[in-house]
């Protein structure tokens, strides 16, 4: 608890139309905690995500990181502040092989070059190799990311986070539909990037993952943080687990 | 539990509802099925499992018609036929796609409209089945006017299997319902989906990876690995971890 | 007095505007076509109403005899051109060169056996008659109105009773799901190829008798249609319909501020105009994600 | 027969620049523009008045067509960063037809429907290359160094980053792809390349009027790209030649009657086009799925 | 020279003008024909077609490959836009160009090797004014294609109503592609004019006719020589419309005019036109040329045959004729009116 905070969004609400999407929501993302969203379907977290990145302005709120308001930023300023996301329908670069969907997420400027010449090329191109090592997907380092199977997609989706080495990960539904081996190489990749002091939130329904994997969650319903806790407090909270798993839970 | 089993047992007939002798299947000259003989029995909720890849979406797919077998032969209640969409709803079957099986510009009142027709039900007999399903899944009123693309993902799913449910089929094959589901909403699925299966007797093909989940509705599992059948058994069999982790 | 005349004709031209795009709409709000050869439907259809009645048929059965070429034509290009490029997974851009090709192919074809000058058959319709002082009106103009009123409601009625309509739009959204659904993707398909390019067949009747076509005509019928298409909203006939009623209308009463040469280009900056500030068109619902 | 090839061979390198240009917005972007012949448009007229009110000299007066055509195409750019597919397709599609309707009227710049004649001989720094071989040469020339910087470009960081644009507008915005900027770039280089097409043909044939930069121009031009093969290097250029040549051979198909030798040519023309469609939709060096 | 004669010709075939293409090579066809008949020549004459689609850049290819392939020294041009873009490589390559179709009067002069066999737009106009002021025409209201072709009747109508007590009360610019012109005619009816003059072509200037007697101006209509094109005559519409051309009598006696009426009328069951009158000219005249530097002992190229075209007069239907230093040529022009499906002569 005596990490630092990153990432603060304190009191945020996005409404769609009539409905309350997300409402007065406050979460604080601290340094190499891995704070897992969960909540029935519906609750907002995707939503949540969208205000923190830019992709979706809030109604109001706030959002800090470092302290620093990043507020009504487009997403792609956000993203070069170090928030790294991945997305619930993995939206990879179709058309691009596995290695530029990895090396295109880490090419920052706009412009025809980046910067760093040579070297900073040489050290983008190690990144990738890194990302594709950790991922296993050295192997299909050429294959287009539309040819790949469900799993590499998910992994490739991870490998484009990995690399660009941002401090902070939003992790959406990153391991839902996938085998149980599968599930612990993704486990494995988490935690060694929380060894390395990366932040992590993630909205994962699988209830194996987060107890494995999450130091606190956050509990949404209907838009509304209803609690946040240790994974013992939560799961110890009859009311929440009524909501979450219904009344038929061993 | 036990109970299903002898209620399958008893409303089973001689011919299984499907089965499939020597399926082979490729995807842009890539097998990906390799010879699977499966039957699925009436009133039975078979479950099928294995690893990403191993080629369980594709067997849903040829069997509801949406992809061509290289060889094979598919039977359905003892019969065989060439799987066609439209031959596969109007005989009976209902196929629930892997993903979010909606039309996101379309209402859930006009999805559930579409389903109807493509059952041929006049309006009559429509609204008695929409409100059958409404029954079944109650929360479905709540955002019955809405657009299927404003739902949230366990939202659409939920959408996806009632308007399955609609055409009262007798063969339900369903592609892993709960991939994004929140546990919950699994329950509130699959509880009702258990109830009708039992009292209708109608015989389910459920793909799934939450084993734990998936487990505790079937009747039977099936493992496929690199597009074979590779393990056949009881849910019990499978249920401890170590067991299934060697499978995979 | 001026404006009124010219509000007349702009009806009359939106009239005849609004028939051709809603089928051109129709088409592509449910199957994502590029129908650019929709243009090569429109005269195909004029030129074997005008064939029809110089063989000495009934004005009704050339009409028919149109329909069936416009039907035939359309039924053609969506079974022979446009399904197996969508199963190769063509893009969109790919679909719009063979449909551009296509509509080159019929033009010529058209020109080999009509020739390839203007054609038209003279009827009283089309003489206008003073109906108050300087307001000049034509027969052809009630005709016109009539026959788009009771197209739209006809069509209108078709979607909305019909389940049809819901399948169509299902079809523009996944035409993969909707065989999940127990559908057949192509029927419908072949649907709004059906009543998309029968919607073209009163505006180049019309068309026929009062300006009389060319085979070149295909790209205008096509300019306006898609601009037309894309103003009410991408998916909304009825949109379509009442942007080709706006662009015919623009087109005519800018006449009487700038000069006559401007008046094509009018249309094309309200097009350009509408889809800056209102990018979702008149009826559309959102168009830019 | 040679000076017929040469100068079919100048067109087809004009043409291969101006589809080349495209290609970066529709292969690479996925900006799909019909107006690109306005830009065309644009860079032969700015050229051609260069060469007749100021100085014959191609260097001058391409890069004043280049910059011209690069600095208008902020008008396209301004639709591209606001809507999307058909839409966008629909935005420049108005402006195509508000330009063809500008260069018809604009009397003192375009010369109106009748162009402008009498464009002089090109001259590079004194040295004259008017001779159809010169001429060729330039094109060329040209031609190899707009294909130089697009490989360079497209390879690198920023076709990458294209590409991601094209494949998910959202995922590279969450990868720190200022969408804005590149889209706007894109537009601003491919119209410049453009422009350099432009002046090229307006040297070419030492005549231009608002016939050659119409729709239709557009049209061809893309289907020069799909036809070739979007998102490719040499695709454009392939398609250039296969619909430059086309007519081209046809016309040497001395069974046809004169009198109908137009629309025989045209249907064969069409006919093909679709037919390429159909068992080539990636085009004839494209991959073997779609741009999409 | 052992190698048959080649004639060129690049006409449109396809595109909005494709019906004056049609036209052309009929004409074309049936000059060849009768050239042929009275084997006075050495070798017989080819023809080779272009098709310039009715645009500059189709011109500009089209022409390349008569002159560099085909090596014709002798092309057929039809358009004013084809014609100007297509001049400077036929220039380039030294071939001689006529034009029997195209009258934007800058065609005068364009090159040394560019001839008209037509009389342009503006040598017409002083017919058209005599009809006016016989018929106290006063206020005249101007329809005109924003071309060439267009821009100089405007000026020649605006220089010369006002010598003939006449004014040009309104002028209205079309758009090439227009078809449409309900909304002009309202305003032209506000003008309340005595006269419509026309001055565009093809399908558009048909058009035209049909929708101003369609919408109620009863006023006459007339326009230049591209009045005579069968479709106009064709279109119930048109009736009354009056044109200016060239002077054509088709019941003319001289052999000339009788081999060509009667030839034609033979052949395509119809009366010929004017444009028909030019083209079949052109290659009469393209075989008088070759006969006379076939007698002179020269070869024929485009060189010669462009000093032989400036210096000597040539038997034509119509009369003699000699080509002006500006490459025109001169022909007394009468004023034509549309009726009942026919072409008659007024003055
Ligand atoms: N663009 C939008 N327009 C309208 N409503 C929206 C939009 N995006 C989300 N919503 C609504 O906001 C609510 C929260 O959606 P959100 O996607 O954040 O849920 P979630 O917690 O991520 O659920 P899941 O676990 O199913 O993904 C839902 O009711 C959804 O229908
Ligand atoms: N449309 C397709 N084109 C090419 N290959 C495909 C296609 N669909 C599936 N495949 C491949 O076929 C194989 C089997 O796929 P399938 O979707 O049937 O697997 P699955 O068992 O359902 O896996 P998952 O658990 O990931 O859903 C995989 O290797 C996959 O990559
Ligand atoms: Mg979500
Ligand atoms: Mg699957």
């Amino acid at each position: 608890m005596s990490a630092p905070v990153l990432l603060s969004a304190r009191g945020i609400s996005r409404s769609f139309g009539g409905l309350a999407a997300v409402q007065d929501v406050t979460l604080d993302l601290r340094q190499g905690v891995v704070t897992a969203l969960a909540g029935p379907n519906g609750a907002g977290k995707t939503t949540l995500f969208n205000l923190i990145t830019g992709h979706l302005v809030p109604d109001s709120g706030v959002v800090e990181l470092k302290g620093q308001s990043i507020l009504r930023q487009k997403p792609h300023k956000v993203a070069l502040k170090g928030i790294a996301r991945s997305f619930q329908d993995l939206r990879l670069f179709g058309s691009m092989s596995v290695y530029d969907n990895v090396l295109a997420a880490i090419e920052p400027t706009p412009w025809l070059w980046q910067p760093g010449g040579s070297s900073g090329a040489a050290a983008r191109r190690l990144q990738v190799d890194r990302a594709l090592a950790a991922t296993g997907l050295e192997e299909l380092a050429g294959t287009r990311a539309v040819d790949l199977s469900y799993a590499e997609t998910k992994f490739l989706s991870m490998a484009r986070i990995i690399a660009t080495g941002a401090p902070i990960w939003l992790l959406d539904e990153p391991a839902s539909g996938l085998d149980p081996a599968s599930r612990s190489r993704f486990v494995k990749l988490v935690r060694d990037a929380t060894a390395a002091g990366v932040t992590v939130c993630l909205i994962e329904h699988n209830l194996d993952i987060v107890t494995e994997l999450a130091d606190r969650i956050a509990f949404l319903d209907q838009g509304r943080k209803l609690a946040e806790g240790t994974p013992a407090e939560i799961l110890g909270n009859a009311e929440l687990i009524a909501i979450y798993f219904g009344e038929r839970r061993e | 539990m036990n109970m299903a089993v002898s209620v399958a047992a008893t409303t089973a007939t001689l011919a299984p509802a499907v089965a499939v002798r020597g399926l082979r299947a490729s995807y842009a000259g890539r097998e990906v099925l390799s010879g699977i003989d499966l039957d699925l029995a009436g009133g039975e909720v078979l479950c099928l499992v294995g690893h990403n890849g191993a080629g369980k979406s594709t067997l849903l797919k040829i069997l509801f018609g949406l992809h061509p077998a290289d060889a094979g032969e598919v039977m359905l209640r003892g019969r065989p036929l060439k799987p066609h969409p439209s031959v596969m709803a109007r005989d009976g079957v209902a196929y629930v796609p892997e993903g979010r099986g909606v039309f996101p510009g379309l209402t859930v009142k006009e999805i559930f409209t579409l389903a109807l027709w493509s059952a041929s039900l006049d309006a009559g007999e429509g609204r008695a089945r929409v409100d059958e399903v409404l029954e079944l899944l109650p929360k479905l009123k709540d955002f019955w006017g809405k657009r299927a693309g404003q739902l949230s993902g366990g939202q659409q799913q939920m959408v996806s299997i009632g308007r399955a449910l609609l055409s009262r089929p007798s063969i339900l094959l369903l592609d892993e319902p709960s991939i994004g589901l929140a546990p919950k909403l699994f329950q509130d699925l699959i509880t009702p989906i258990r109830a009708i299966q039992q009292r209708r007797g109608m015989s389910i093909l459920l793909v799934e990876q939450n084993v734990g989940e998936a487990f505790a509705v079937s009747d039977r599992v099936v493992a496929m690995k690199s597009g074979v059948m590779i393990y056949e058994g009881t849910p019990e069999d499978l249920r401890d971890h170590a067991r299934l982790l060697t499978l995979f | 007095m001026l404006l009124t005349q010219l509000a007349v004709a702009g009806i009359q031209t939106g009239m005849l505007y609004a028939l051709t795009a809603a089928g051109f709409a129709l088409i592509f709000g449910a199957t994502r076509v590029f129908h650019v050869a929709h243009g090569a439907t429109f005269i195909l259809a004029g030129y074997a109403f005008l064939e029809a009645v110089q063989l000495g048929l009934h004005w009704s059965l050339a009409s028919l005899v149109a329909l069936m070429a416009a039907v035939a034509f359309g039924l053609f290009m969506d079974a022979f051109v446009y399904r197996p490029i969508q199963k190769h997974e063509g893009s969109f851009f790919t679909v719009f060169v063979a449909s551009f090709g296509a509509g080159i192919a019929m033009q010529a074809l058209i020109q080999f056996f009509f020739g390839g000058g203007f054609a038209t058959i003279s009827v009283p319709l089309t003489r206008a008659a003073q109906v108050l002082p300087g307001l000049y009106v034509a027969p052809v103009f009630w005709v016109a109105l009539g026959v788009a009123v009771t197209v739209f409601a006809a069509v209108s009625l078709f979607l909305e009773r019909t389940h049809a309509g819901l399948g169509l739009r299902a079809l523009s959204e996944n035409p993969e799901l909707l065989r999940a659904y127990g559908l057949s993707a192509r029927r419908l398909s072949a649907l709004a190829f059906v009543l998309g390019s029968a919607l073209a067949v009163p505006g180049a009747i019309l068309t026929t008798v009062t300006t009389g076509i060319q085979p070149a005509d295909g790209a205008h019928v096509v300019l306006v249609s898609l601009a037309a298409t894309v103003v009410g909203g991408i998916g909304s006939i009825r949109g379509a319909a009442l942007a080709g009623l706006l662009l015919g209308l623009v087109e005519n009463l800018v006449v009487s501020v700038v000069d006559t040469q401007w008046s094509q280009a009018a249309s094309f900056v309200v097009l350009f105009g509408f889809i800056l500030f209102r990018p979702n068109g008149l009826m559309g619902r959102a168009g830019a994600r | 027969m040679i000076a017929y090839l040469v100068n079919l061979a100048t067109l087809v390198a004009i043409f291969g620049i101006a589809a080349t240009s495209l290609n970066l917005l529709i292969g690479y972007a996925g900006i799909f523009s019909i107006a690109h012949a306005m830009f065309f448009g644009i860079g032969a007229y700015v050229a051609a008045q260069v060469a007749l009110t100021f100085s014959a000299d191609f260097l001058l007066a391409a890069l004043a067509a280049a910059v011209a055509a690069a600095a208008l195409s902020l008008c396209l750019a301004l639709p591209a960063l606001r809507v999307r597919g058909e839409y966008f397709v629909a935005a420049s599609l108005g402006l195509q037809m508000m330009a063809t309707t500008l260069f018809a009227e604009a009397h003192g710049f375009t010369g109106g429907v009748g162009g402008l004649v009498g464009i002089p001989p090109a001259r590079i720094l004194g040295f004259d290359v008017a001779s159809p071989d010169a001429f060729l040469a330039l094109a060329l020339v040209c031609l190899a160094m707009t294909l130089l910087v697009v490989r360079t470009l497209m390879r690198g960081s920023f076709g990458r980053s294209l590409m991601a644009l094209r494949d998910s507008e959202s995922a590279a915005e969450a990868f720190g792809k200022d969408v804005r900027a590149l889209k706007t770039l894109v537009v601003v280089i491919g119209c410049f390349f453009v422009g350099i097409a432009g002046a090229l043909f307006a040297f070419h044939m030492a005549f231009v009027n608002v016939e050659s930069f119409t729709l239709e121009q557009s049209v061809v031009l893309m289907a020069m790209v799909i036809i070739g093969g979007a998102g490719t290097l040499t695709g454009p250029i392939i398609g250039a030649i296969a619909l430059l040549s086309l007519p081209a051979a046809l016309s040497f198909l001395s069974f046809i009657p004169s009198t109908e030798i137009g629309t025989v040519q045209q249907f064969i023309y069409g006919a093909l086009m679709t037919l390429l469609m159909i068992f080539r939709p990636s085009g004839l060096v494209g991959l073997s799925r779609g741009v999409r | 020279a052992t190698e048959p004669y080649v004639l060129g010709t690049l006409f449109p075939m396809t595109g909005l003008l494709s019906e004056l293409g049609a036209i052309y090579t009929s004409a074309t066809a049936l000059g060849l024909e009768h050239v042929a008949q009275d084997k006075r020549l050495s070798q017989p004459i080819v023809l080779k077609a272009q098709d310039s689609q009715s645009t500059p850049q189709g011109g500009a290819v089209g022409m390349s490959k008569l002159a560099n392939v085909d090596r014709a020294p002798y092309v057929l041009v039809g358009l004013t836009g084809v014609a100007k873009a297509a001049e400077p490589i036929a220039t380039r390559s030294k071939v001689l160009m006529v034009n029997g179709g195209g009258v934007g009067p800058d065609l005068a002069g364009l090159s040394p090797y560019f001839w008209n066999i037509i009389p342009l737009a503006n040598q017409e106009l002083p017919t058209a004014f005599d009809w006016m002021k016989r018929n106290a025409i006063k206020r005249v209201v101007l329809i005109y294609l924003d071309d060439p072709l267009g821009n100089a009747l405007r000026k020649g109508l605006q220089e010369g109503l006002p010598a003939i007590g006449a004014a040009l009360v309104g002028e209205f610019s079309a758009a090439p592609s227009a078809q449409q012109f309900s909304a002009m005619i309202a305003r032209i009816r506000e003008a309340k004019p005595d006269l419509v003059y026309v001055a565009s072509y093809g399908t558009q200037q048909t058009q035209i006719f049909k929708q101003l007697r369609d919408n109620g101006i009863t006023q006459p209509v007339m326009t230049y020589s591209v009045g005579g094109t069968p479709s106009v005559a064709a279109l119930p519409e048109a009736d009354g419309v009056l044109f200016t051309s060239q002077v054509t009598d088709w019941d003319a006696a001289d052999p000339l005019t009788r081999r060509f009426v009667d030839g034609w009328r033979a052949r395509y069951k119809d009366n010929p036109n004017t444009y028909a009158q030019n083209y079949y000219n052109a290659v009469l005249l393209y075989a008088q040329l070759i006969e006379r530097l076939e007698k002179e002992g020269k070869p024929v190229t485009g060189e010669t045959l462009k000093e032989a075209i400036a210096s000597g007069t040539f038997d034509l239907v119509g009369g003699r004729a000699r080509f002006s230093q500006t490459g025109a040529i001169d022909m007394p022009t009468q004023l034509n009116r549309v009726q009942n499906g026919k072409f008659e002569k007024v003055s």
